[in-house]
């Protein structure tokens, strides 16, 4: 049975070993700074004890006032998972580091969530839209992208073809 | 009516000069090898009218030649577009105008 | 060679024969001049069938047209777009000055020369004829063409290896 | 047996067309007998394409329905044998679409310029005794220039489509023509060592003479030239020029309606002329160790004829696709060098028995046998010196886990 | 070869026989070779996570269907697992068996497309195809026999499943398992030792296993690399973890690998089903959820061992009935990521075989 660890005591473990890195720490999730995500992401892979080497999900949630990415990590062995989120306070131009070079499987999820949410990746090696053409006015995941702007509405022929 | 060996004759003529005409004036590397193919076809169909009007119907010494001069002329063009291929590899062109790789 | 089929059958392939070599010259783009150098090709083929010539005739198509011509193509392909013309170089009107006094001088000599046409007479089966020929009175030629042929191959390899 | 040979006696077709030439040759001008019989045997030849193509058509996909589980066509009239006239009224009533970036007469001319080669390849083949359009005394080689040259008009179509999957597709054909005319050069050569000459109806002739067919007697070659023609006709497990997984339809992607249609039915004839090829060349043509004395000749032909396309189809349901490299390494690895050593051995035999004299009886069955034992053998060993061993570490089946281990990943089983 | 050739691009779709939609592979070709893959995807992009957010958790059901519209029994379940471990409901025992019969179900179904569409991406022409349909036939069957729906269930709910079987589901499901251990064998026939598809598809498309992990791959792509890591074992949810059943995993990483690892898990899949409907209880298959269901303010994600792979959902709730945040973390998508550094250096035909072996529903790409 797949363990989900205790946010509250792999926080403690990261302060101890990356100081004021850790935000928040609550028996779900752990939220860490973004300027020491990079840093976390590599102990929390590397560390023999917790063995991160999967990244099973990241996305992003619109709260409203700030933005909040979320990863979910697996271990193999030992069996356990983590809840890691990080936090973007600028809501009208949220950045927080790339894990590409952490984790691999980043690449096309952290694409995903600037697609649709309009959060910069910085590092990341190719951000650039996936599913929306480039062009398309806004990340329609926000909460405040409720219809399209200027009296736009959906088709291909209204908008700037790709290439 | 009829045809005659001078028909035969007066064709491969002509086959044999548009032929150099196309291997002295064009440009490209290729269009020169084509053009030579055409003086092969031209003399080969000399040798096989002279095989059918002069020679005895028992000596096939024409078709024989023609036979190797076939074989040979696909020997040629393999190395002649090997060498074209060679020659585009190097210099990136196989305009005849600008290999000028033995310029003194 | 006085029957009817014959003469018609000489005058069509030999303006197939002379119009499609004229195109050669004439057509701007290499590779229509590549499938009228395979016509031409075809029509000779087809005037060693009015010479009774089969076994040649088949070779002919076999080599030239379905051998040759197809390399040619190839090599067309391999250059690039921009080299695919088939233009003339300063040599044009020397050239044809040249190729018609060619053409006027060989007609002249074959027009002029008695050839001493001996016989008339149809070949029964030439395939038979040439096979023991060239194993008999033409075997060392014969060994030799092979030997070109071999070396030719390897030529063509080593040349255009990759190394 | 008074009526026998008259124009009534449909054992040979050749009868009727013969009473009319000599009347028409008795009445008319002395080239009107060549202009009819070329006429009327072109026509036949037409028409008995179309209409297999039309009866195959239909065939081809109630067998491949049984094959595949399914029902195939049965609406179009009685168990749906009018699916392939509805078919060909939907080719011939399509438009056929012409981008506007092709070069057009070349992308006009190739649909035409690509059934004339398999055509052609018809004219040599006795449908029965006597029953052919032109008896070359080439025949042999005839059949293989003229399927050397159907490399153009499919290049025409590839190119002039000015589509990338197009050129794809039609470089990969011609260059896959080109590597399997030596393999069916050679495989056929074997024949014509043995028969002594290269007319088709020699070769037929030959076999009725000696009882025997030539599949007996050159197993590896018949089986070297089933698998190169299967390459030439374009069909699984050899459609790589027309991969549609690949490179959508090859050489005629670009093509619809009736234009589509041309390279469709050439597929079929292609593969009736291959088909055709080996029924006269391998298995005794019109012959039936004396049954075609009571058989028509014709019937017994385009059962052979029917028999293999058949074997075509079977082998569309069930293969897959070789890759390129793949298949041009086999032309050149593995048929190749076979074709050689058949044809050498066969070479040998025949020295062996012309030299000596000995009699037929006697000396072709112990080749035969001679031959079908060499080429298990060289099969085998050829395929054995060639392929790699299949690696002994890896099991043939996905390794099984209960748990989820302490070594989570690994190749050390 | 040292040829100076200029590079050439291939569009593998849009609209291509192999691509299984509307996905686009943009190939820089040298010569043969691919030097470059980039993959374009949204061709069918709904914006399933935006329109979610609108309509309440019961009602969002319909749209797993339509994600990898091959297993939707699948998607339903994930769902409806992470709707109850944000609310905290129990499903009773009847019903997590139901759940488990169904996914497996389904899981067969989707395999016998999966391994069907790789054999024609090999060029068989359709005879796999024609024949593992049949078996996918008869499982459609049983959905609709239970819920009224072929593909697009709409089946397992929140606090259950919508309908307990009906009288006949038993003895047809029963028929079908029966029949089904000669039917793999037939597949296996055909498919496992033919020597084409070992020359196709052996040392095609290698993932190496360091790799696999680290750009998150999961399912069949993962297990072919060797890695064993299954949800069902490593984090049982329904009744898998009553169930007893094996993981295969492959050796090389390859297309085979792959290829086998699905074929295996056919096999495993009957057993499971075996199992379940022996041991399925009786008693409630749900229980009673408000239709405007509006769970406690917090977050769950919750996993399971799709068919192609990990699907998870993310919810976020804010209280209302509505999901705040709707996030599907599919494998179709996520199994893409290595496809670059699979497919660079083969030719097209391998590349087609690479994708078609990985076995992507766009549906769950774009979402």
């Amino acid at each position: 049975m797949s363990q989900l660890l205790d946010g509250l005591e792999i926080g403690e473990r990261i302060g101890k070993r990356i100081p004021e890195a850790v935000v928040e720490a609550t028996p779900q999730w752990v939220v860490v700074h973004p300027q020491k995500l990079v840093e976390v992401a590599t102990y929390l892979r590397d560390d023999s004890e917790l063995n991160f080497r999967f990244l099973s999900g990241v996305t992003a949630v619109d709260h409203l006032d700030h933005f909040e990415v979320v990863y979910h990590l697996q271990s193999f062995s030992p069996n356990h998972m983590l809840t890691l989120k990080t936090r973007a306070l600028d809501h009208d131009n949220p950045e927080v580091p790339s894990l590409v070079s952490v984790w691999r499987g980043a690449e096309l999820q952290e694409r995903e969530a600037y697609d649709l949410m309009g959060v910069r990746f910085a590092g990341h090696p190719d951000l650039r839209r996936v599913f929306l053409w480039e062009g398309f006015p806004g990340h329609p995941l926000r909460k405040d992208w409720l219809e399209m702007p200027g009296g736009l509405s959906p088709g291909l022929g209204r908008f700037p073809r790709e290439d | 009516m009829s045809v005659e060996l001078g028909h035969y004759l007066m064709v491969g003529a002509i086959l044999f000069s548009i032929g150099l005409y196309v291997a002295l004036a064009k440009r490209n590397a290729v269009g020169i090898l084509m053009g030579i193919e055409l003086m092969f076809n031209a003399v080969n169909l000399t040798l096989i009218s002279f095989s059918r009007f002069v020679s005895p119907p028992t000596d096939v010494s024409g078709h024989v030649f023609v036979v190797f001069v076939i074989t040979v002329a696909a020997a040629e063009a393999a190395l002649a577009l090997a060498l074209a291929v060679v020659v585009y590899r190097n210099r990136e062109t196989i305009d005849i105008d600008r290999i000028n790789l033995m310029r003194w | 060679m006085d029957d009817v089929g014959s003469v018609v059958a000489f005058w069509m392939l030999s303006v197939m024969t002379l119009g499609a070599a004229v195109m050669v010259v004439a057509v701007r783009n290499l590779i229509y001049a590549v499938l009228f150098l395979i016509l031409s090709f075809i029509g000779v083929a087809g005037l060693y069938l009015t010479l009774s010539a089969d076994f040649v005739a088949i070779a002919q198509v076999l080599i030239y047209a379905g051998a040759v011509s197809v390399l040619i193509l190839f090599a067309v392909l391999l250059t690039p777009r921009a080299a695919r013309d088939n233009a003339e170089t300063f040599l044009q009107v020397p050239g044809l000055v040249l190729a018609t006094l060619v053409a006027v001088t060989i007609g002249a000599i074959a027009l002029v020369t008695d050839w001493n046409e001996a016989t008339r007479g149809a070949f029964p089966e030439t395939a038979g004829a040439i096979g023991e020929a060239l194993l008999d009175k033409y075997v060392l030629p014969f060994e030799i063409a092979s030997v070109i042929l071999l070396a030719a191959m390897i030529g063509a390899i080593v040349l255009v290896r990759e190394d | 047996m008074i009526f026998l040979a008259e124009w009534w006696d449909l054992r040979d077709l050749g009868n009727p067309v013969g009473k009319l030439l000599e009347l028409l040759g008795d009445h008319g001008p002395d080239w009107l007998p060549y202009a009819v019989s070329a006429i009327v045997g072109s026509i036949t030849i037409v028409v008995f394409l179309l209409v297999s193509l039309l009866a195959f058509a239909w065939v081809e996909r109630r067998l491949l329905g049984r094959m595949q589980a399914r029902l195939g066509p049965n609406r179009v009239g009685p168990w749906g044998v009018f699916q392939s006239i509805a078919d060909a009224i939907k080719f011939v009533t399509k438009e056929a679409i012409t981008s506007r970036n092709v070069d057009r007469w070349m992308f006009w001319a190739a649909p035409v310029l690509v059934a004339v080669p398999v055509l052609v390849v018809f004219a040599v083949l006795p449908f029965g005794e006597g029953m052919v359009l032109a008896d070359l005394n080439v025949g042999v080689l005839f059949v293989i220039a003229v399927g050397s040259v159907t490399a153009i008009p499919i290049f025409m179509a590839g190119w002039s489509s000015n589509n990338k999957f197009s050129l794809l597709g039609a470089m990969r054909e011609v260059a896959m023509l080109i590597s399997y005319e030596l393999p069916q050069v050679l495989a056929l050569l074997g024949v014509v060592v043995f028969a002594g000459t290269m007319r088709m109806n020699g070769i037929v002739g030959w076999q009725d003479e000696h009882n025997t067919w030539l599949i007996f007697l050159q197993p590896l070659a018949v089986l070297i030239y089933l698998i190169a023609g299967t390459v030439e006709i374009n069909r699984t497990p050899t459609d790589i020029a027309e991969a549609e997984s690949e490179i959508v339809a090859g050489y005629h992607t670009e093509y619809s309606g009736i234009k589509f249609g041309m390279f469709w039915l050439t597929e079929y004839f292609a593969g009736f002329a291959i088909a055709a090829i080996i029924a006269t060349v391998y298995l005794g043509g019109w012959t039936l160790w004396g049954l075609e004395e009571w058989v028509p000749g014709w019937i017994i032909f385009l059962a052979k004829l029917y028999g293999l396309f058949w074997l075509f189809i079977w082998m569309r349901g069930t293969l897959p696709r070789l890759r390129i490299d793949q298949l041009m390494g086999f032309a050149w690895k593995f048929l190749l060098p076979l074709a050689l050593i058949n044809i050498f051995v066969a070479g040998l035999e025949v020295l062996i028995w012309r030299e000596n004299d000995l009699a037929a009886e006697a000396v072709l069955p112990g080749f035969a046998i001679a031959n079908l034992v060499l080429a298990g053998v060289l099969i085998v060993a050829w395929a054995r010196f060639l392929g790699r061993a299949r690696p002994s570490w890896r099991p043939a089946r996905a390794r099984l886990v209960k748990e989820l281990g302490a070594v989570v990943y690994g190749q050390e089983g | 070869m040292t040829m100076k050739s200029e590079p050439f691009v291939v569009n593998v779709g849009p609209q291509h026989p192999s691509t299984h939609g509307v996905f686009r592979l943009r190939l820089t070709m040298d010569g043969e070779k691919i030097v470059d893959a980039e993959m374009v995807v949204g061709y069918l992009h709904r914006s399933m996570e935006k329109l979610a957010e609108g309509r309440t958790y019961t009602q969002n059901i319909p749209f797993t269907d339509r994600l990898d519209y091959l297993s939707a029994m699948s998607n339903n379940l994930a769902y409806c697992m992470a709707v109850e471990k944000l609310a905290g409901i129990d499903v009773p025992e009847r019903g997590q068996f139901l759940r488990v019969i169904m996914a497996e179900f389904q899981r067969i179904a989707n395999h016998a497309m999966a391994i069907a569409s790789f054999a024609m991406e090999c060029g068989v022409w359709f005879t796999p195809l024609m024949w593992m349909f049949r078996e996918r036939e008869k499982i459609l069957d049983l959905f609709e026999m239970t819920c009224g729906a072929r593909l697009t269930t709409n089946y397992v709910r929140i606090g259950g499943v919508s309908f307990d079987i009906p009288p006949e589901f038993m003895p047809a499901a029963r028929a079908l398992l029966k029949e089904m251990p000669e039917r793999i064998a037939e597949y296996e026939a055909l498919l496992m030792e033919n020597e084409i598809i070992l020359a196709r598809s052996r040392d095609v498309g290698v993932l190496q296993p360091d790799l696999a992990i680290a750009s998150s791959a999961s399912g069949p792509v993962l297990r072919g690399s060797g890695v064993m890591w299954d949800i069902r074992k490593a984090d049982p949810y329904a009744a898998y973890d009553r169930l007893e059943f094996d993981i295969p995993v492959g050796t090389c990483g390859d297309c085979y690998d792959r290829f086998l690892v699905r074929m295996e898990e056919l096999r495993q899949s009957v057993r499971i089903l075996e199992q379940a409907l022996d041991m399925l209880p009786d008693g409630p298959a749900s229980v009673n959820v408000p239709l405007a269901l509006r769970p406690p303010a917090g977050e769950a994600y919750a996993r399971i061992e799709a068919p192609k792979g990990e699907l998870g959902f993310y919810l976020v709730s804010d209280g209302s009935p509505h999901p705040h945040r709707f996030h599907i973390r599919s494998p179709s998508y996520i199994n893409l990521t290595p496809l670059r550094d699979m497919v660079v250096g083969l030719t097209v035909p391998d590349a087609v075989i690479t994708l078609g072996s990985i076995d992507i529903v766009l549906g769950e790409v774009d979402r």
